[in-house]
């Protein structure tokens, strides 16, 4: 959370946000499956203006041996923001931020692999953040999601992810660059919808009890729809590759 | 199975099963901390350092301060930078090197709960705006770990800021004076093992864990920072629980840091 | 022998007997290319931006720019940065991590091609003789990796030039202005497969090549840059013909990148 | 060692250094061995305004397997100063000076393990130098002796380290921050009372014959003092360790 | 290729370059072969103000294992500006330059070598830039060539190497750190006489179809007398071993 | 046993052996060197520069100056930085890489040599006090390693700064000048043996030497530097011996490097 700037209003008299938005509304949202060649499962994110794409590899043969697990797979997740995708570039490469980031999505996407059906493999998950503005964390994990189950890989269930936060005071859903900058408190939460689960959550800022508890709900209600967003994600690819089928057998 | 697995599998087993009759491994309530010795000033070459011991877990602190050049972002407000080291003697399972991302997530965990509580009013730290600030260099080392490096890690960098005085004469700023620090914030760390959840988790119970929830809480009783970490998730009331917890815990610990 | 060593001795003979029937493996004439997607201004945050695909191979292309000192030896010169990221996500035999030789090549590369046409003037990136200039980072995401990524990158940082808006108004250097592109250097490559050369490679073309050479032709028809890759060599009649080739290619590719 | 600064004067007409010892007198030395939890052997060392705490682990298995020597056991000792340290703050992570150290200490300490009876593994030692003045890689040996006896590693004998040197024209024993700056010269010494053999020594400065001669000897009766508080401080760890079990038992 | 100074001739009124070379003329080149005692083979090369030292070893195993190649040998070569090579210091180590250098002559000499009759080991050719006046890669390709044959490592021939650039609106051969900085193209060029095949090849600047053809003309031309040089200095190197086993004998 | 190391273990006890009846292996005397060679002047772009042969070991050493600024404790000296590269050509067990744990003290200890010496009065390097000051780098390349390059070093180290021009009008500070050396500092190294010490060990004798000593000594027969190294032990009267040894040694040595 940023420093509040005087005279910086993010919710107007109408209580709508600098974007319009109403305070428990997303971005527009679009997700697409099966969108690179090579990678094994594969998925593209735009959210507002964050525009992600996941690949995902494996389960492989996990290099060097001394790291393999024999009970079950490792999930490694490579969170990565490309050098243009902020105003001011970043340095190629990972960094602190980054290398979280990475922790906590790849333990959070560990929630729901059937990793056991996989001893002594890796199961990798790159995000290629190209452009940036707020909530690429939440946004990552929600594309990684679709990237896994269109690798094909046993799933448990998907997990969708949301931020919530604190804006001039109000709880509001999705938060937009400046809001995240200037904003009071930031609450990314990742929930898998069938086990009622949260496998992701952090907080910054200042928030009362009350004030979390609303966030909470507010971000797993929102879960809900981008859970029906990934899976629509996911009909769509299976409906076009069996459309190919059919067209290539005809 | 390596032996080793075999003794973690037991274990895993034995704290499982410890728990279902509403009991700990090493006797503790579930919310109860181990001991907590709270020692500042160990460190005469550091503006600030404390050292802090949770049960078997050791932390030290040290704080040191430079002139430098603020963020063009927040020209007027001084540069707070927080590393960790997870030194490897303490703990077979460490190694020397840079810091990996259990190392990074410890000093971003601590910076977070520090910087967004506003324990340090950056502000003050500011000397000519645009040009010249106060850069706050918190460095912590875990030098034994028994478990919970994430609490030992807060409570010492917060004891070590209480600590610290602002070296301004060797830098021919004027007097020296004390770092003043505005906020109190507590962090709270609870562990899942199966179906039971623990405050401050030994190693034992560190090392079986399913899911991990620090959380920080003011004075106020207000929420700070929050990080959950490991593969296992927390239903939503389980959540709330921990932060009720944590809220009737705080206050004590946070007598014994300020009191330190 | 490995069954993806075995696979790819059995592609390898393959490719070779349609070769030598004048066939490639996906029925592609030898001097022709894949299909070439070009779009520009992709990424918002960036000052400009492409994305080329060639066949399954995709590249992101993205320029920033910011101020900076030029190089004591060109003091009334911009200066000009070129990286190249082989995304993890591209291949599965690209590793996270600092750029490797591969890396490192395809950067160079690129670079030459523009830097040496004169693509960018960079004197107009001066804003004051030795001391402050424009620094152009262009940066290249290979994305998806299905072979000949030279080509891909070139046309993308091309493409990515002809979009690009000098931010001048964020760094209070007046107005922001068009970037002017001076010259349009094309790069094509061709692999030598035992007797046969191809131009755009496929990947399996790309795994089993002898040879390769990239060729940066300018929109006069002068060679501009050249590269040649792997253990296999080229006689002079074959470098002679693959020149003459790009020469014929270049004006159609040429087209569709400043037009898109 | 550093330029002598006009008008700094070390000794005073009594032959007092400034911090009022003798010249062949030692700051004062704590050792406490066992100090650390997790780590197989543990000292901490405060001599004067030094305070450094040491870790050993092994023998353990050595990775990677072709860094194993078959015929012994592989002495790796890491020297670190923590960033606060010293005055000016230190970057963590190695430098070419703690390298160079650890390389010194670490040849010291294999002169007196017995490593043929470990083949195939490690014996890792860890110095921690929480604050510095002067003499760390000395006080730093003379712990991590104890740390290894703690861990029960079959050693032939402690080491016993001390710096000497060379202040205002005088050989000096065991130098403070200010002598080592403005001194003239220094000499660490490592020996092995038992063999009568100096395993550490690196000089820099200007000494003659006869003053080298001096320093080496006053800091080889130095090392014997240390010594006994080396003994000292794994006595007091055995009856400690006793009086716990003889307490359990009852 | 620079930037053209304005007033800078390259080439006088007579067709002379600024060393008082013709267009088609080779600086002055020395080579020895065998000059290291430690490495398996070795060549020292002074071409004009170039001085380079190669050092090859091998073929030896491959280290780390994962890394072998079961059906060869893998050639691995690394090219290394000494920092005092040039006028501005450069840093020790890698850069980018000296990496992809590195690789293009790598992948050369990997043409001549022949690496099936040596499956699992690595081929370790080591440049060492002690001087440095343009033309470093070519001297280095053409050295490593005869550091190759000292070792006794089975080639089908020798690479020539040499760079051909453009001067002034000229072709001219061999250029030196002035025609580099200030001429409009260069062409390094690396030559299998008994093939015919060029196996190195870069170029940039500006060069019509026709320059570009006589460029290469002149360059392979070039490599031709190189190449006599090269046999010369590994005779030379025979002859000699001979005679000291000759005298050893007698 | 590897074959390398029953051939290592043959080799040590025919070297202890001989050493037994005082033979070396290679008919040496215990105190004589094998013969030194010193070149100046060996690299153009240098300031200064030197190729220095004892017996099959390789070193050079060029000197690069630049201008800086000085270091606050030291505000009138200039900066000597001294680096060393073990060359991959060099030896079989260099490893192409940042400099390693060898290659570090190598460097360290050559630099204490020269440095604690007063070979260099770094305050004649001072050009502005507090603000210009000259920047010496001292670059050792070992080339060829056949044992003891710690004296090969710390001889080309010295001849090259013998041999060094300060390149003050390339910089626009005044005409050139020889820089002056002051001191003469020569370094000689043992190694133990078993129960024998021998000065300038070849490469079988350092591959087995049980412990090695660097003395410097200087024109005054002071002792400047010493660096002991290895896991083996001396006792003292083996210390005052080799002392005085380096003593007798050091005059001659001196003399051919200050010559050449």
């Amino acid at each position: 959370m940023g420093i509040k700037k005087e005279g910086i209003k993010l919710i107007n008299e109408d209580g709508l946000r600098i974007d319009g938005r109403k305070p428990d509304e997303l971005r527009p949202i679009k997700i697409e499956a099966g969108v690179l060649k090579r990678a094994d499962g594969s998925a593209y994110i735009e959210w507002g203006k964050n525009k992600i794409l996941v690949g995902v590899y494996g389960p492989r043969e996990l290099h060097p041996r001394h790291l393999q697990d024999p009970t079950k797979a490792k999930v490694q997740c490579r969170y990565d923001m490309a050098s243009f995708s902020v105003i001011d570039r970043k340095r190629p490469g990972p960094d602190r931020r980054s290398i979280e980031i990475s922790k906590i999505i790849g333990e959070a996407l560990e929630n729901v692999i059937f990793t056991h059906q996989f001893p002594r493999t890796s199961i990798d998950i790159y995000i290629e953040v190209l452009e940036a503005n707020a909530g690429t964390r939440c946004a990552g994990l929600t594309a990684a999601s679709v990237a896994l189950a269109d690798a094909g890989i046993p799933m448990k269930d998907l997990i969708a992810a949301v931020s919530v936060g604190k804006v001039d005071g109000e709880i509001v859903l999705d938060l937009v660059k400046e809001e995240d900058n200037y904003g009071e408190a930031d609450v990314p939460i990742g929930y898998v919808p069938r086990t009622g689960e949260v496998v992701l959550l952090q907080m910054d800022g200042d928030l009362s009890y009350e004030e979390f508890e609303k966030a909470l709900n507010m971000g797993i209600e929102a879960c809900k729809k981008i859970y029906e967003m990934q899976k629509d994600a996911l009909k769509r690819k299976y409906v076009k590759v069996a459309t190919e089928i059919v067209e290539e057998v005809e | 199975m390596t032996s080793e697995e075999i003794v973690s599998e037991i274990k895993r087993d034995y704290i499982n099963r410890l728990a279902e009759v509403g009991r700990r491994i090493d006797g503790r309530a579930f919310n109860e901390y181990r001991e907590i010795v709270v020692e500042k000033g160990v460190i005469s070459t550091a503006e600030g350092s404390a050292r802090v011991r949770i049960g078997g877990t050791e932390v030290v602190v040290g704080v040191k301060m430079d002139l430098g050049e603020p963020f063009p972002d927040t020209p007027n407000m001084g540069v707070l930078t927080t590393s960790a080291e997870l030194g490897p003697l303490a703990s077979p399972t460490f190694e020397a090197g840079p810091p990996d991302e259990k190392a990074i997530e410890l000093a971003r965990v601590t910076d977070r709960a520090i910087r967004e509580s506003g324990a340090i009013d950056l502000q003050r730290l500011c000397i000519e705006e645009g040009n010249k600030v106060w850069v706050l260099f918190l460095d912590i080392y875990v030098l034994d770990y028994d478990g919970n490096m994430f609490d030992a890690a807060e409570y010492c960098a917060l004891a070590a800021l209480l600590n610290t005085t602002v070296p301004a004469s060797r830098f021919d700023m004027g007097d020296d004076f004390k770092l003043e620090v505005e906020r109190y914030p507590i962090s709270m760390t609870f562990a899942k093992i199966e179906n039971s959840i623990v405050v401050d988790p030994s190693l034992d119970e560190d090392n079986i864990a399913d899911a991990r929830l620090t959380v920080s809480i003011d004075e106020e009783n207000r929420i700070r920072a929050m990080q959950k970490g490991l593969s296992g998730g927390f239903t939503v009331d389980e959540v709330k629980k921990i932060i009720n917890t944590a809220m009737e815990l705080a206050p004590k610990i946070r007598k014994k840091i300020v009191e330190a």
